[in-house]
C-alpha cells in the first residue's frame, strides 16, 4: 500500500512539476482571489484583521476545487482510464498517493496565501505562525475529503461542475473548524477543541479513504 | 551616427541621472514640514509608478497593437511587447514595494484597502498573467496574437488606476505632480529634482528594455541554430 | 500555361514544441487527382494533412493551398474550402447526430433537407437521434463521412479513413471517392494498407522523416 | 453574422439544457457558495446587509469561471477543434452566440442567487429589486469578457487553471463596479457613475470581442 | 473434466443508459487460444472486450472470466490479470513514454531494467523522452504494445490492434501474438481485416446486434 501511494504519489507531483501549473497559475490564482474576495467585502470589513482566516480559508477553499478536479482530470482521459484500471492497482495506495499529492501541492499554496494574508490582510504575523500547524491538519483533511470526493465524481456528465456541489458542503465544517483555530492562535484563546475536530476529520476521511476507495472505483 | 552614439550613451546617461537625482533627493533637497524626511522617497516612487504605467506597460501594449496591425506586423513588435511586459512585472513590483515601505510610516500599515493599491495589484497580476499565457502556448504565431489582445485588453487598467484616487476618493495621494497647480506643491529644488528621477528612471526602463531585447535576439539565434540541428536530426530518422 | 496546383509546397517545415514534424517538404499535387500518404508511424503523414488544412503553422518554406498563402494568407478561407476528417472522433459529443449535422448544415448555409438522406447513405439511419459520444468507433467516423458528404469541399484531407470502418463501410467509402474525384474535388489521404479499389489510380507520396521521399507514379 | 451567432447560441444552451448541469450542479453550486462565503466571515459580518452585494458578485464571479470553462471545454476536444475549424465560422458570430449562451446562463444563475441574497443575507427586497437591470449589464459584461479570455486560453496548457488566472484580475473593476451599484441601489445613492461603468465596460468587451476573437482563434 | 473454460458467458446482456450494448452474449473460449471478434461497426465489439476486461458492468445473464464472477467477484483480481489495449491512446499524456513504463512496470512490481529492451523491440527507441501527447497514432499503440509486454497477463484483450499500425507494427505483433499463444496466454482481439499471419488459427466470432451469430471453425 505505502509502496503503491508512493509511486502514486510521485506521478502526480511530477506531471504537476512538468507542467508548472501551481506555480504559474494556482498560486497567482490564489493571491488574485484573497485579493478580490477582501475587495468585495469593501475597505471596511477586509481591513479589520479579524477577516483574514476566514478569508484565508474561503480562498483555499476555491484552490483546493481547482486542484482536485485537475487531480482526476489526470486519471479520467477514456484510455487512460481503462488502462490504469487493468493494473488493478490497491486502491487503499492510490488513494493515499493521491492525498499525499495534493496535499504538498495544497501546502504550497497554504504557505503563499499565508504570507499573503499577514501582507494584505494584516494578519498577525505571530498569529499566523501559531495557526500554522492548525492549517497544516486542515488543508491535509482537505485533501483525504478532496480525493475522496473527486473519485465520486470522475467519469461522470459534468464531473468538473459537480465535483464542487458535493465538495463544498462536505468542507464547509472543516472550513469552520479551521477558521476558528486560526482565529484563536491570533487571539492566543483556547485552541484545542478545533485541533480536534480538524485532526478528527483528517483521521475520518483518510480511514474512509483507505477503507472504501476501492469501491468508488469499481463499476 | 546618432544612432550609434544614443546607443552608446544610453547607460552612462542613465546610471548618471540615477546617481544625481540620489545625491539630490538625500542631501541637497530639504526635508518636508509634514513628513520629514520621508518625503525623499518622493523622488523614487512616483518616478518608479510612472515608468511601471505608462512608460512600461504602454510600450508593451503599443507594440501588441502594432503587432496586431497586419502593415506593421512584425516579430520585432512581439518581442518588444515580451520584454516590456517583462521589466514592467518588476517596476510594478518596486512601485508595490517603494509604496509599501512609505505607506508603513505615513499611514500606519503596509497595505490598504485602496483603490490605486489594490488596481496596481491587479496590474501587476495581469502582467504575469500575460507571462503565464506566452508558456501556455508553444506556437509563436498563436503566442503572439493571443498575448497581443491580452496585453491590450489589460492595458484598460492603466487609466483605472490613474483616475482611481478621484474615483473613489480614498488613503493615496492625489495627482500631486501632474497638475496645473504644481508649482503651489513642489517647488525648487524639490521640482528639479523630481523631473531629473522621471527621465533617469525613463531611461532606465529603457536600458533594461535593450538588455531584455539583445538577450531575446540571442535566444533566437541560437534558436535558429537548434531549428537547423533539430530539421537535419529529423530528416535523417528512418533513413539509417 | 498549365493550371496552378491545388497544392504547392516548397522546403515546408512544421515545429511542434521544437521538434520538426515536418522537415521541409517539397510537394504538388493537382486539381481533382487522388493522393495517398504513405510512411512508417511517426514519419508526418497526419502533421502533412493538418499543415494543408491550415491546423498545423509553417515555420519555415513556402505553402500555397487552394490558392491561399500559408504565412500571411487568410487561413479562414482556406479552411472553409477543405473538408476534414481526423483520427478522432470529430463534432460535439453532447449533441445527437442530426443535430451535429443540421449545425453543420446551417453553419454552411446548406439546405437541411440532406441530412436524413446521407445518414441513410452513410448507414446511420438507425442511430439519428443518438447521442454522438455513445456512438461506436466505426459510426464515428461514418458520421464524419455524413459530414463530408454535406460539405462538399474543394480538397478533401482524410487521416486514415478506412481505419476502424468495417468493410461495408469501406466499399461505400471507395465508392464516395471514385464520385467526388469525378466532380473534381482533390483527394489527400492517408492510408498504411494499399487501397482496395483497383479502378482509382492514386498517387502515393512516401514520407520519411517528415520529408517526402518519393512520388509514384 | 448574427445567423452565426443564432446557431452557435442555440447549439451551446441545448447541450447546457441536455446535459442539466446549470440545474442540478451551477445553481445548487452558488447556492452552497453563498452560504459558505457568508459562514466564512462569521455572522458578525455576514448578517449584517450591507455585505450582500459583495458577497452576491464574488460568489456569481466564481460560478461564471466555471460555466466559462465549460464552455471552452465544449469546443476543444482535439477532434472537435479541428472539424469546427474547418467550417469556418465567421469568429464575430461565434463570439456572439457563446457569449449569448452564457450570459443567459449567467442570467438563470444570477436571478436565483439574488433570490438567495434577499433570503440569507438579509438584502432588502426592494433594493435588489432595483439593482436587477446593473446586474443583468454586469453579467452580460462578465460573459462578454469571459468568452474572449476563454477562447485566449483554450487549447493551451492547463487552461482550466489559467482562466482563473486571467480572468479575475480582468473582472475585478467589473466587480467592484456591479457591488458598488448594487450597494447604491440599496441605499438610493447616486446610480448612474456605476452604471456608466459597467455598460462601457460591456460595449467595450463586445467590440473587442467582435473585432478581435478571429486572432484569438486563428494560428 | 475438461479445463474450465476462461471465458464462460451465458445470456450476457450489458447496457448503457438503457440501451442493450450486449443483448444476451453466449460465448466459452479456452485457455492458450486465439480469437478473433468480427461484425459490422456498432455490432458490439467493443463492449463485448470491455465486459471481458470488467470495465463494463454485467445487467443479466452469467459471467465467468479468468474463473472470476463478473456479477459478484473481485473485479479487481480479475483487472490485474487482464491485458487491455484499447482504441484510445492510454496512459498518462503529461508523461514520457519512459515514465509510463516505470509507472507500469514499478505498479506490478516488476523490474524497471527491461523497458528500454521493450522499447526497442517496439521501435520507440528514438522517443523515450517523448511526452506521452505528442506521440502519432501509430506510435501510441506501440507504447500500448510495449506495456503489454511488461505485462505478461493471462487474458489479453486487444480493440483493433492493427489499427494505425504500419506495416512492419504488424509483423511485429504478429509475432508477438504467436509467442504469447505458446506462452499459454489467451488472446482475444477485435478486427475488420481478416488476420495477415497465416499460421495463427485463430477462431473468429461473429457478432450481430450484440450477439454471437457465428463461431467459425
Ligand atoms: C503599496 C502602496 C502604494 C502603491 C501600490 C502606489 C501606487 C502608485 C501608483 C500606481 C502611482 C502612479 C499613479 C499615476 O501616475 O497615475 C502612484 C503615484 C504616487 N504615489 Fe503611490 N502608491 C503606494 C503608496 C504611496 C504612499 C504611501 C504615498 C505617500 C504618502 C504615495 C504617494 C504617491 C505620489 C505622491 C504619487 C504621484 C501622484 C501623481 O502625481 O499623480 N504612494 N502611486
Ligand atoms: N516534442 C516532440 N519531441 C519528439 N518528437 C515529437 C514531438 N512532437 C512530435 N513528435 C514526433 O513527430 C511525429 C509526428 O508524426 P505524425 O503524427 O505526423 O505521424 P504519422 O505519420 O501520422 O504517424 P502514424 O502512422 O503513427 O499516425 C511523431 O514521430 C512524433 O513522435
Ligand atoms: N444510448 C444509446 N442509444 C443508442 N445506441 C447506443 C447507445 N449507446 C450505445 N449505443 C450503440 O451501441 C453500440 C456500441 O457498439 P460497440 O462500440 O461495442 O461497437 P463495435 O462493434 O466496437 O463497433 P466499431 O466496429 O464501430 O468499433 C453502437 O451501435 C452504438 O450506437
Ligand atoms: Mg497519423
Ligand atoms: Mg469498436
Amino acid at each position: 500500500m505505502i509502496r503503491i501511494a508512493w509511486l502514486v504519489a510521485k506521478k502526480d507531483l511530477r506531471i504537476e512539476a512538468r507542467s508548472r501549473v501551481l506555480l504559474w497559475q494556482v498560486v497567482p490564482f490564489g493571491a488574485m482571489a484573497l485579493l478580490l474576495t477582501g475587495l468585495a467585502l469593501g475597505p471596511a470589513h477586509a481591513g479589520n484583521s479579524s477577516a483574514g482566516p476566514g478569508l484565508f480559508y474561503l480562498v483555499m477553499l476555491f484552490v483546493a476545487l481547482l486542484m482536485i478536479n485537475r487531480s482526476q482530470v489526470l486519471e479520467s482521459t477514456p484510455g487512460t482510464r481503462a488502462s490504469i484500471a487493468t493494473l488493478g492497482l490497491d486502491p487503499a495506495g492510490v488513494f493515499l498517493g493521491k492525498t499525499l499529492a495534493l496535499c504538498v501541492e495544497l501546502w504550497v499554496t497554504g504557505l503563499v496565501l499565508l504570507a499573503g494574508t499577514v501582507l494584505v490582510l494584516h494578519t498577525a504575523l505571530h498569529g499566523a505562525f501559531l495557526a500554522l500547524p492548525s492549517v497544516l491538519v486542515t488543508l491535509g483533511a482537505l485533501a483525504a475529503a478532496g480525493t475522496l470526493y473527486g473519485a465520486m465524481t470522475a467519469g461522470g456528465e459534468g464531473a468538473a461542475t459537480l465535483l464542487p456541489v458535493l465538495c463544498l458542503p462536505a468542507f464547509a465544517p472543516l472550513l469552520i473548524a479551521g477558521e476558528r483555530a486560526f482565529s484563536a492562535a491570533l487571539t492566543h484563546g483556547g485552541l484545542w477543541e478545533w485541533w480536534v475536530i480538524v485532526v478528527v476529520a483528517l483521521v475520518a476521511y483518510v480511514g474512509v479513504g483507505i477503507l472504501l476507495y476501492g469501491v468508488l472505483e469499481e463499476s | 551616427m546618432m544612432k550609434e552614439l544614443s546607443q552608446r550613451l544610453l547607460g552612462p546617461v542613465t546610471f548618471a541621472l540615477l546617481a544625481l537625482t540620489i545625491w539630490l533627493g538625500l542631501w541637497v533637497t530639504p526635508p518636508d514640514k509634514v513628513q520629514g524626511n520621508l518625503v525623499r522617497l518622493l523622488y523614487v516612487h512616483p518616478a518608479v509608478a510612472w515608468v511601471a504605467l505608462y512608460v512600461s506597460f504602454g510600450t508593451a501594449t503599443i507594440a501588441s497593437c502594432l503587432y496586431l496591425w497586419k502593415r506593421t506586423r512584425s516579430w520585432d513588435m512581439d518581442r518588444i511587447a515580451h520584454c516590456a511586459m517583462e521589466v514592467s512585472v518588476v517596476f510594478i513590483i518596486l512601485t508595490l514595494i517603494t509604496g509599501s515601505i512609505w505607506g508603513r510610516p505615513t499611514w500606519g500599515v503596509w497595505w490598504a484597502w485602496d483603490a490605486r493599491l489594490t488596481s496596481t495589484a491587479i496590474l501587476g497580476v495581469l502582467a504575469l498573467g500575460y507571462l503565464a499565457l506566452r508558456r501556455a502556448n508553444d506556437d509563436p504565431t498563436l503566442r503572439a496574437k493571443r498575448s497581443a489582445v491580452f496585453a491590450i485588453v489589460s492595458a484598460i487598467n492603466v487609466p483605472i488606476i490613474h483616475f482611481s484616487v478621484q474615483w473613489w476618493k480614498t488613503l493615496h495621494q492625489g495627482a500631486t505632480v501632474f497638475t496645473s497647480n504644481r508649482q503651489l506643491l513642489v517647488h525648487g529644488s524639490m521640482a528639479w529634482t523630481l523631473l531629473i528621477s522621471f527621465v533617469g528612471f525613463t531611461l532606465l526602463f529603457f536600458w533594461l528594455l535593450r538588455a531584455r531585447y539583445r538577450l531575446e535576439v540571442e535566444r533566437d539565434a541560437a534558436y535558429r541554430a537548434a531549428f537547423d540541428e533539430a530539421v537535419s536530426l529529423r530528416q535523417r530518422e528512418g533513413v539509417l | 500555361m498549365t493550371p496552378s496546383p491545388v497544392v504547392h509546397l516548397r522546403g515546408a517545415v512544421a515545429l511542434s514544441s521544437g521538434f520538426p514534424l515536418l522537415s521541409g517538404v517539397d510537394l504538388d499535387l493537382e486539381a481533382a487527382s487522388l493522393n495517398v500518404i504513405t510512411g512508417a508511424n511517426g514519419a508526418g503523414k497526419t502533421s502533412l494533412l493538418r499543415l494543408l488544412a491550415g491546423l498545423l503553422a509553417l515555420s519555415s518554406g513556402e505553402a500555397e493551398v487552394c490558392g491561399v498563402d500559408l504565412t500571411n494568407g487568410d487561413l479562414r478561407q482556406l479552411r472553409r474550402r477543405v473538408g476534414w476528417l481526423g483520427h478522432e472522433g470529430s463534432f460535439y459529443a453532447d449533441l445527437t447526430v442530426r443535430e451535429n449535422l443540421r449545425f453543420c448544415a446551417l453553419a454552411l448555409g446548406r439546405p437541411t433537407d440532406e441530412i436524413d438522406a446521407v445518414l441513410a447513405r452513410v448507414g446511420l439511419s438507425s442511430r439519428v437521434d443518438t447521442i454522438t459520444k455513445k456512438l461506436s468507433a466505426g459510426q464515428r467516423r461514418r458520421l464524419g463521412l455524413a459530414w463530408l458528404l454535406l460539405r462538399r469541399a474543394e480538397l478533401w484531407l482524410l487521416d486514415e479513413p478506412y481505419a476502424s470502418l468495417d468493410d461495408q463501410g469501406r466499399t461505400f467509402f471507395d465508392a464516395l471517392l471514385a464520385d467526388v474525384i469525378n466532380a473534381g474535388a482533390t483527394v489527400v489521404l492517408s492510408a498504411h494498407d494499399p487501397l482496395r479499389a483497383t479502378t482509382l489510380r492514386p498517387r502515393t507520396i512516401g514520407l520519411v522523416g517528415g520529408r517526402v521521399r518519393e512520388v509514384a507514379p
